[in-house]
Order: C-alpha cells, then structure tokens, then sequence
C-alpha cells in the first residue's frame, strides 16, 4: 500500500503559520475583527463546543491549489488577505473560532464536488451555487453576487467592442469549472465555439499571444486581471446575467453536513452586518464595468 | 518388459496425420534409431514420447506407466527424460554452465556447488571446459550442439532422446560423441536417436527403425535394415542416401 | 504420412482421456463460475448496502443524466478518434525514422545516431504539458509571423514530439529484438541496408512490439483531449464530461466517456493480437 | 587460432583503409557539425531577433526566477521519484502476474485468461482520471468502514491498476516473443510451467522489453503528479511548478522541471540501455 | 586469373584472433571444399568473403577488384556472391516463395510473376513446390536449408559460398543438392563450401583446403588431401573422421 506522507496539508506547521499571520491580519481587517462576536452568536448549537467538526474544536477550510488573487493574496489562504480568505475567516470567528482554531488544507476542484465524505469542514473556492450541483452537495447561502465580464487586451480584434454583438464573431475562452463558460454560450452564443482553459493562467498566456481575441471571467477577476497580469487588458464589460437569478458564490460543504445551518446562519448575519459588503469593497476592485447589451 | 511402449500412436497437425497407428517398443538398454525422410514424423515422435505434443489417439508406456494419460504429472516423466534437440535450443541469456546446471539445481535440487562440479565434468567430456562461463551466442554451431548434448546428460535420464544431435557436429567430433554414447550404453542406459548418419546407426544401435507414410515401415537390427532391407520403401530410401555417398 | 481418407475414429482411451480433459475443463470453469459469483454477490450486496450507496449511484451512475449527455460524449469521442488517427500517423513515420537512425552502424553515421538519442532522452524526459505550453503558448508568443498560430496545430505537433519519443524507443526495442542472423541473411542477397530493415527487419520487429505500441495508441486517444490546455477548441470525449460534471457536479458523464473508451479499445485490442498472432509462431506445441 | 603473442603489425593496405574510414567519419562529423551549427545559429538568431523574444525569454527562461523555484521543484521531484519507486514495484508485480496469467495455456485456465484478459481490456481503456475519481471519490462515498479512505492509497491504487494494464501488454509481448522451442527446451528438462517461465521465458523476455517498460516507468513518474485530483495534494514537481506559475505568470518553473525530468531520466535510460545490450545478442557483424 | 583471390587476410575478435595471415586463391570454375575443427574459422572466412565481417588486414579480391577497400559498394558485391548458412536463415514473416522471389524483386528487379515463375522451378529442383505459399516455421529442418539453398541459387550468383548447406538436410536429399551443385558447376558456378562431409568433398570438389591455426594447413586435389595428406594436423584429423565412420 501507499504510505501516507504528504496527504494533507499539514495541520501543525498550517497553525504556526496562521496563528502568526492571523494576529498580523487582524489588523488589517477590521471588518473582520469588528464582525467577531460572541461564541454562538448565529444560533444554538452553533458554536465550537457543539459543532460536529473534522477535529473538535477547529475548523479545517479547504480551498484550491494554487488559490487565485484576488481571491487570496500571494496563494496564501492564512493570512486574512484577499477577499475569500477574509470572508472564511469572518464566517469561522461568526460561528466563535478563534484564529488558532482555524486550519487550511488545498483540494483539487474535483475534491470539493464528489459525493464522498469530504476531508475539510468546508471549502471556498468560488463555487456558483446551482440546484444541480446542490444534489451532491450542500451550500451555505451566497457570499457574493457575481457577474461575467469579458477582457481583451490591446490590439486584438475586440479592443474597441462595445455590444454583445460585436462579441458574436470572436474566439473567446474560458475557464473549465467555471460558470464563465455556460455565461458565453448563454449571452453571447459565438459562432466559434469557445476555447477552454484549465486555469486563467493559460488564457492570460493565449489572449496575450492572440491565439483567442477574448477571455470570459467573472468580473473581480477581470479586473484583477487586466490590472496586474496582463500587458495592456481591458475590461469589455459586464456580461447580462444569464437568468432571472443572479449568480451566486457559496461555500461548499458535505451533502447533509451537520454544519451547513449553522455556516449559513453565519454568511446570513455576515452579510445582514455589513461585513460581506465592506470585505468586497476592500480586497474587489471597481465594480463600475458596463454591462454589455 | 519394454521400457518405452509406444501403441497405436496417432499424432495429426490440422488435416495433417504425420504419425498413424505407430508402435515401437524399446527394451531396457536398448539403443533404437529411427531413420526415415525428412518430414516423416521421427522428430515429432519424440516430441510425443517427451510429452511436448498432445497425442490424438493410442498410448505411450514409460517403464509401464500409461504418461498419455492426462492425469499423469508430466514434469516427472519429463525429468526422466532427456531430449536433444535438432534446433540448438540452449538458453541465451545463460552462460554455458548455468544452462547445464539449471536443470540440477531447479529440478532435482543439487547443490550449487555439486551441479557446478557436475557440469564441469560433463563439459570436460564434451571438451569444453573453457566455454563454461561463455554465451551460448558466441560459440559456433558445433559448440552449441555438445552444450545441449551435456546439457541432457547431466540430468541422468532414465531414456534419452536424440534428434538429430550430430547433424550440425564437424565430423572429429562425432567420434567424441559417440563414444559418450556408448559409455552411456554401457551404463545401462536406454536410447532412441533420430538420425540421418547412416555410419552412426549402424555402429551404435541395436536396432534400426525406418519410418514411412506414419508408421514403421521396416525394424530390425542394422545389419538387417540398413544392408539388406526386405521393404522396397527402406531399399529405395538407402539407395538414394548410398548415391549420396552417406553409407 | 497417411492418405487422408483414412478413416480414424478414436479408441476407447482417447474418447476416456478427452473426456477426462473434457472433466477437468469443466471442473475448473465451475469452480472460477461459484467463486466469480460468490465474490461478485458478495461485493455486490455489499456495496448496495452501504450507507454511501444511493448517492454514489446518484453521483456516478445517473442513468438518466448518462442518457442526456452521451450523444454530446459520443461527438467528443469522435474527435479523440480522429485526432488520434491524424497524430497516430505522424507519430509512427517519426517514431519509425528517429528507430532507424538510432540502429544505424558505423562511424559515419555518429551525428544521426547522436541527433536520435538527443531527441528520445529530451522528449520522452520532459512532462508533456511543458511541450504543451512551450510550443503552444511560447512559439506564438515569439511573433514570428510565418510560423503557425493555432493551438490545435502546437497541440498535435507536442503529442506528436512526446509520443513520438516513446514510440520510438518501442520501435527499438523491436528492430533490436531481430536475430542478427536475419540481416546476415538479407544483406548476403544483396539487399542494401534499407531494403533490409524494410522488407526483413522492420516488418518482424513491428509485429513483435504491437500491444506495447497498441498501448501508446490507447493512451494517446486519451491524450488528444490535453489539447484544450492551450484553448485549442478540442471538445473531446473528457473535455466534455469534465464540463458537464462541472455543471453539474455529477460524474455519471465520466463514466460514460470510460465505458465508451473501453467499446473502442478491445476491437483494436483484439485486433492487434489477431495480427500479431497470424504473423507469429507457429505455435511449439503444448507447452 | 595462432597464439596471441604472435606480434601483428597492421599492413600498407590495412592502415590506408583505416584512414580511409577515419576521413569518412571525420567527414560526415564535419558535415554534421556544419549543418548544426547552420541550423542552430539561423534558429537562434531568427529567435532571437523576433518581436516576441525578450517577452518568450522572461516569461519561459527567467534565470533568477528559475534559481529561486529550483530547491522547491527539486524537493517535489523527490516525491515523484518516491511514488514512482513505491507504484513502479507494485505495478511490475501486477502486470508481471497478469502477463503470466494470459499466458496460461489449455482449457482449464480458461477463467484465470478470461480474468486476465478483462482485467487489460478495462483498466488500459479507461481513462487514469476516471479510475482516480471512481477509486478516490467513489469508494469512499459508499462509506463501508473497513476500507481504507485515504486518497492518498486510492491513488496509488488507481495508478496500479491503469498502469499494470498497460505494462501487463508490454510484458505479454516478451513472453510472447521468446521462441516455442526455447520453452520445449525448457520443458523437456522437466522444468515446470512456473520454473521455465522463472527462469528461462521472463528474463529473455524482460530483456527485450526494456525500452517500452522503461517508457512506461518514465510516464508514470510524471503521471504520479495527478495524484492532486483526489485532494491527496501531492507536492510534486509539476504541481509546485504549476503553483509558482499561477503566482508570477512566468513558466520558468515548468522549464525547470522538465530540465530536472530529462536530468533523472537519462541516466535511467541508459542504464537500461546497457542491461538490455550486456545481455542481448552478441553483436552480428557490421551489418 | 583468380576470380577469388584472398591475400595475407587477418581477422580478430577481440583479442582472439581467428584467421592469421590466411592465403586462398579460387579459380574461375573452380570448386573449392574448406575443412577443419569446428571453430577453425571457416565461417568466419565466408562470412569476410561475403563482406558480413570487416577484415583486420589483408585484401580480398573478387573478379580483380579488391572488394575489401572500403570505397567498394558491398551490396553490389554481396548481390554477385551467394552464399546459404549453417543455421536457417529463413525469414519467419514471409511465405517461403516470398523468401525466394524476394532479392529477385528487391534488389535485381525482376517482375512479380517472373521472379515468382523462377522460384516456383527452384523450388521444384528442391522437392518443395508444395510448400511454396507455407511458413518457414512449420517445415522441418531439412525442407528449411532446402529452401535457403533455392533462395541463393535464384539470385543467380557468379560465387556460391556454402557453410555446411548439407548438415541438416537427410541422406536421401543430399544426393539431390550434390546433383545439383555439380549442374551449377558445369554451367561454370565458382563455389566454395565449407562443410564437415567428406564425402560430399570428395566428390564434388577440386580442391580441399584445411585449415588450422588460422590458415592453410593443407591444400590440395580431395584424392590427395583426404587419402594420402602430407601435413601432420590433418593426417590427426583424418583419423579421427574416419574413427567417427564418417569417411
Ligand atoms: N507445429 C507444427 N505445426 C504444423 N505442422 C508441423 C508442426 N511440426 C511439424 N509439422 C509437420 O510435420 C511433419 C513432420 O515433421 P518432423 O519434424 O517430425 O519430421 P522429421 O522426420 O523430423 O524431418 P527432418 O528429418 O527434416 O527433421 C512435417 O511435414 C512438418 O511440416
Ligand atoms: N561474433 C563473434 N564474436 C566473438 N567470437 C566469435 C564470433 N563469431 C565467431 N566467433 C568465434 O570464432 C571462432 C571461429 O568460429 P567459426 O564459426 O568461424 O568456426 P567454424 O570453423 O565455422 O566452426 P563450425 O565447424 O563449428 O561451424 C569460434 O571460436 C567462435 O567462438
Ligand atoms: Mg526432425
Ligand atoms: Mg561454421
């Protein structure tokens, strides 16, 4: 048999890590540290004593490998910085765990949508909230409503469109696992079909080389995209929401987790105080894209 | 009682009956030959006797066990059995040595020690102690056939088979072998020899078994067979091979 | 040997020992049926009893959503099947080539056979989502204006460099694995050095490496589907269940694009072994 | 054979021959070198001078960059080379198993061939990523207790047994390879089925298989990597290159790995280039 | 003039050095038998003859032309000397017509159906029509070297190099390939045969040649070599041929 030697992140240097950089962090999010309240404070049960965890009294977070800005900063989910490792740590202390209590581990995005027993407590990582994936999993209630926004850089064929329609004729692409895809075909439907990519990083690298005229990403990404990874990005605009429904980022947990109440109670209150909104504005840059007709 | 009882044999490949209604029985310490033209069956009656062909009919005794008989263990009788064959079939990616003491050592569980002594001895009777630790690739045809010879022998078979074992010999060593042959006779030992060396049958064996259309056509001792056949088969055949300047 | 319309019927002890074979056929097929049952019913009830099971069946073996997706799955595999004819081609006439090269002999020939064993060690070594990337992403990104662009043109052209490398060392190992007697043979007719590896060696090699080449050609239809790493639009058979299983969070369309990668495979499989075995030897006997 | 101490000085004839031969050597290795040196300064200054150059340099060749990740990428190929060791041994047990068990021959071990065969059939069809979901994410969701749960060793399990399938080809093809009268050979010996496969049909046929087994070896110490999908997070090169490339957006540090990768497979090659030739046929001539 | 003249040849392999300052001169028409010890380099001297070995020293000239120096083409020279082996060198993948016709085609030429035609009438000088469209795998030894023998013989050759062509072939066939070879050398065959069968030397050949310690021992016509031979390593050899019967 395999033995067991880098099966998970390691929990003991993850704490030491996060403990010292969570006492950093506090300061520089004070939205979070505001937000932290007393012990249960979303509900009964729902609190680290009566909380059916990985671990007793800890909170085991999953997310990606490597974990994309400006979602987390530097591909380092302890630090508080960057907008999903703030609302994780908002969510955890809302449910009354302290910082040492939190641990991260890094899953594939396949880990996060099988049926199985899942190793963390739950995992943030961009997930859209669906009724069919919601049949493998549980969701917590949105953390943030999310739009598609289509970038480009100078001199590709795109860099002056301004409609849906002048979208119809280009090579777009997009990222695997993503609602950007569904988003092309649903409000643009290209005649070509669009390109697919395993992360950004490779449609970055073909929108840069010309080999798609533009790339399809949600829209706090597009903005951190074309600000600091591409050479000269634009940002297009907002896609149309493809149905009545806006899209919605949830966290993931176990189907029928015994935690997925009270993790919902938590993001309802965060989101009821205020904190999920100044979190975006702090670590999600300009929302001000037109929304493309 | 016969040591080898080969009874209504029947041996066919596809439509092909090579061996029909064959017998032949063989005395403890006989020395048989089996003569015969070329696709005639001599080399697949050995593959018969060493089990290494399913028979379709008839029964083969060995020391008056029935080893056609399905139930029988095979790898017994073969062990008991030594076969050289007409194609060098020493095994490559072994020194001469180690191909004449695998057998020892894996089968009959010599020592490494005592198989090795063993196999130097029979290589030095065959002469070639300095091949030993040689690949059987790098010596030359002759060479390769005394390998296999000793390769046999030293399994010290109750029955030994030889198929054409001389064919690919040069001519001064033919003497060597036959020497060993018939120390080998002396020994007690039973032989049947597939052979196209007329001179060879005629000094070694007993008695001369001349194969044709799948059955024995003509048996008797060589003096009888080889100088003066009764079967007009066995007189064309030597008439051809006396043309030819073998006999 | 005997005219053959000879009348045989066997005796009385070849009918016993073909029944006797017969028996034991039969006793061994019972025993492997009872313990293939046994063992089945036993993995069987016990995966249906597990307290995983109802959703493992929802998230794997979605009978209706395997249904929905198939057809787009099936339209994937078609794709595999022609990138894999299409790069297959250009795999084995580069395999077969950098082969030759590596066997040819003497002096004369030290820069080919250098340039050969160059490109085997640094193709067959690096991963190939580094080719991927480098031709794919970094060639276009030179701007070299004749060269091509499209991502579907790099992609083929790294599987076909990967692949080739690992073919190449099949082919090899089969123009290797030929007794030096047979090209003895064929120069002493005087066939030059070509015609001998065409007509003599080549043709046994080839046949004696089938199932490991067969083995590069089922994992490189596998493989065609990495071109979308580029953005390539190859909407292969993986691509897509990997889609709809994002979508949805579903597996069953994995499942699918197996079951129908396997379909594919064992024609070939059987096939290949087919050929191998018509050209083989002649079977030595029972042994 | 006339004795070695006979002194023999090379003839007038023989040594212009030699020169001859060593003229035409040197002049293909001229010709050789000249025509590389065309190609690779006409390549390199054609790179060189394009638009692209100074971004393709920063973004694939970064010497500082590719400094920094080097000790990390080095610590992940450790791991690779550990999975690879621990899965290579497993996998080369199984397929050698399975390679015997279709080599079985008459109608008793009808089963056992079926088994076998069934076994390649499915597991060399279906794509690793389906294996790796179903094994990692499919078992354990039917949450029978005494079964392992670690995606590590369901992992390794579904590398196993997509591998052995492949390598079981491979190694069928050796078996398959070594002449029936090496196995009568054997046989008449009185070597058993087992005893002559031990010791006389495997090592000839391992020996001829070593290139494509090697392949096999080379390609799972890249594939050890996917181990990722199941959340086992295996560090190993390409991930942590792939990291460090979704940080910066520079591909240094795939180069990096690749370099490394063609570093540790060379010498793997070469030694089973050696093993295979110090036990092959002894050279045939010059042809 | 000598249509094969070898001078001062010298071949090692390794350190062991197998022919030695080794003369031979063959005439137009001429048949020349070599004799001697297994591993007295008879082979080696064929296969030198046919360019298979690069020569250490010395110059082998065929038909005048120094076929040794390097800048000769080897294919054309190999295309004009014949030569059949000791082992089967048979193509296993290919039918044993195809293995016939395929020089004819290949390397002279000759079209499909008259290539074919051609072979069909060697294969009938050989006794094997019917084995024409057969794998060489499924023929016994004898009908193999037969086929190996048709396959030199149709690419019409000015020298045939034989390496103990008869060793696996039965008696009663080497009556017919002796008739045969003596029909190649009334058409005017140059032919140089290595072989252990003294017989057939004696009657087939011009000269005998011996040799020993890596070059001629003894050269002479068969009556003279193998009745009354001067040299007193082959007076020893003799005697223990005609020791094993075979003389
Ligand atoms: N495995 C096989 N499959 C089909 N036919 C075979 C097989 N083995 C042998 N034969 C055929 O059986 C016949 C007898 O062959 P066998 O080798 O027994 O003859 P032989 O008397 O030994 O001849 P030789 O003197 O040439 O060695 C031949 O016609 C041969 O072609
Ligand atoms: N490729 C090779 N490498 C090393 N040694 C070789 C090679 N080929 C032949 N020899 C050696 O050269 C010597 C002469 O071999 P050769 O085959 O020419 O002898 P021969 O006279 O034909 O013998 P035989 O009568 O047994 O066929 C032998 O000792 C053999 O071991
Ligand atoms: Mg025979
Ligand atoms: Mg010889």
């Amino acid at each position: 048999a395999c033995s067991s030697d880098s099966s998970s992140a390691s929990a003991p240097s993850s704490a030491s890590s996060a403990s010292a950089d969570a006492s950093a962090s506090a300061s520089d999010a004070p939205s979070a540290s505001g937000s932290a309240a007393a012990p249960g404070a979303v509900g009964a049960g729902c609190n680290p004593t009566d909380l059916t965890t990985m671990a007793p009294k800890s909170l085991l977070l999953a997310t990606s490998e490597p974990a994309f800005e400006p979602w987390m900063v530097d591909n380092d989910p302890t630090t508080g910085k960057g907008f999903e490792s703030a609302v994780a740590y908002a969510v955890a202390e809302k449910l009354g765990y302290t910082k040492e209590q939190i641990f991260w581990m890094r899953v594939s995005f396949e880990a996060g949508t099988t049926p199985g027993p899942k190793p963390f407590d739950f995992d943030i990582n961009q997930y859209s909230i669906s009724a069919q994936r919601a049949e493998a999993v549980d969701f917590s209630s949105s953390y943030y409503d999310i739009t598609q926004a289509v970038i480009t850089v100078k001199g590709s064929s795109l860099e002056k469109a301004s409609d849906l329609a002048s979208l119809k004729g280009a090579k777009l692409g997009a990222m695997l696992g993503t609602t950007s895809l569904d988003a092309i075909s649903a409000s643009i439907d290209p005649t070509n079909k669009p390109a697919v990519f395993d992360d950004n990083t490779a449609g970055a690298a073909a929108l840069q080389n010309g080999q798609i005229d533009g790339l399809v990403v949600d829209l706090p990404t597009a903005f951190y995209m074309t600000g600091a990874q591409l050479t000269d990005g634009i940002v297009i605009g907002q896609l149309p929401p493809t149905s009545t429904d806006t899209e919605q980022l949830g966290l993931i947990l176990q189907k029928d987790s015994p935690l997925t109440k009270c993790v919902t109670a938590a993001v309802d209150a965060l989101r009821a105080d205020g904190t999920l909104a100044s979190l975006a504005d702090q670590w999600l840059a300009g929302s001000g894209a037109p929304v493309l007709k | 009682m016969s040591l080898l009882n080969v009874q209504a044999l029947r041996k066919t490949f596809g439509a092909n009956v090579i061996l029909d209604n064959f017998d032949l029985a063989v005395d403890s310490h006989e020395c048989v030959t089996l003569i015969g033209a070329s696709g005639s069956g001599k080399s697949t009656l050995l593959r018969c006797i060493n089990l290494l062909e399913i028979v379709d009919d008839g029964q083969i005794f060995l020391d008056g066990e029935d080893i056609t008989d399905p139930s029988v263990d095979a790898d017994t009788v073969r062990a008991r059995v030594g076969i050289v064959f007409q194609a060098f079939n020493l095994f490559p990616h072994m020194s001469v040595l180690n191909n004449i003491t695998l057998a020892p050592r894996r089968v009959h569980g010599v020592g490494k020690d005592q198989a090795e002594h063993e196999a130097m001895e029979m290589l030095d009777r065959v002469g070639l102690r300095s091949k030993a630790s040689a690949r059987p690739d790098s010596l030359s045809g002759g060479q390769q056939q005394r390998v296999a010879i000793a390769r046999a022998l030293v399994n010290k078979p109750i029955l030994m088979l030889f198929d054409e074992v001389t064919s690919a010999l040069d001519p001064e060593l033919v003497g060597e072998v036959l020497a060993m042959m018939k120390d080998l006779k002396s020994d007690g030992m039973t032989m049947v020899i597939a052979t196209h060396e007329m001179g060879f049958a005629q000094q070694v064996s007993d008695r001369v078994v001349f194969l044709e259309g799948g059955c024995v056509a003509e048996s008797g001792p060589p003096e009888q067979v080889l100088v003066d056949p009764v079967d007009p088969r066995t007189q064309q055949f030597l008439k051809r091979i006396i043309d030819a300047g073998r006999l | 040997m005997s005219p053959d319309s000879h009348a045989w019927s066997p005796s009385k002890v070849a009918l016993s020992r073909a029944a006797y074979r017969r028996s034991r056929a039969r006793r061994s097929l019972v025993i492997a049926a009872v313990i293939t049952v046994v063992v089945a019913t036993v993995t069987v009830w016990g995966v249906l009893n597990s307290t995983g099971w109802p959703r493992f069946q929802k998230a794997f073996l979605n009978l209706s959503y395997g249904k929905k997706v198939f057809p787009d799955i099936l339209n994937g595999l078609w794709l595999n099947i022609r990138l894999m004819l299409l790069c297959g081609v250009c795999i084995v006439i580069l395999a077969m080539l950098v082969a030759l090269m590596r066997n040819l002999r003497g002096p004369a020939f030290f820069p080919l056979r250098a340039l050969a064993t160059i490109y085997t060690d640094v193709f067959r070594g690096v991963p190939l989502i580094l080719v991927l990337l480098l031709l794919g992403f970094g060639v276009p990104s030179l701007r070299i204006d004749w060269l091509p662009r499209d991502p579907l043109f790099w992609g083929c052209a790294s599987l076909i460099l990967v692949y080739g490398a690992y073919v190449s060392e099949v082919f090899r190992a089969g123009i290797e694995s030929v007794h030096p007697s047979q090209r003895a043979a064929a120069r002493s007719l005087g066939l030059s050095h070509g015609k001998m590896m065409r007509y003599v060696v080549v043709p046994q090699a080839v046949r004696r490496v089938m199932p490991p080449l067969l083995n590069d050609m089922v994992a490189l239809q596998k493989d065609t589907g990495l071109l979308y790493v580029l953005g390539a639009v190859a909407y292969d058979a993986i691509l897509r269940a990997k889609i709809a299983t994002a979508q949805t969070f579903n597996y069953t369309p994995y499942v699918v694009a197996g079951i129908l990668f396997i379909l594919i495979t064992i024609p070939l499989t059987r096939l290949t072994d087919f050929i191998a075995r018509r050209q083989g030897w002649v079977s030595g006997g029972i042994v």
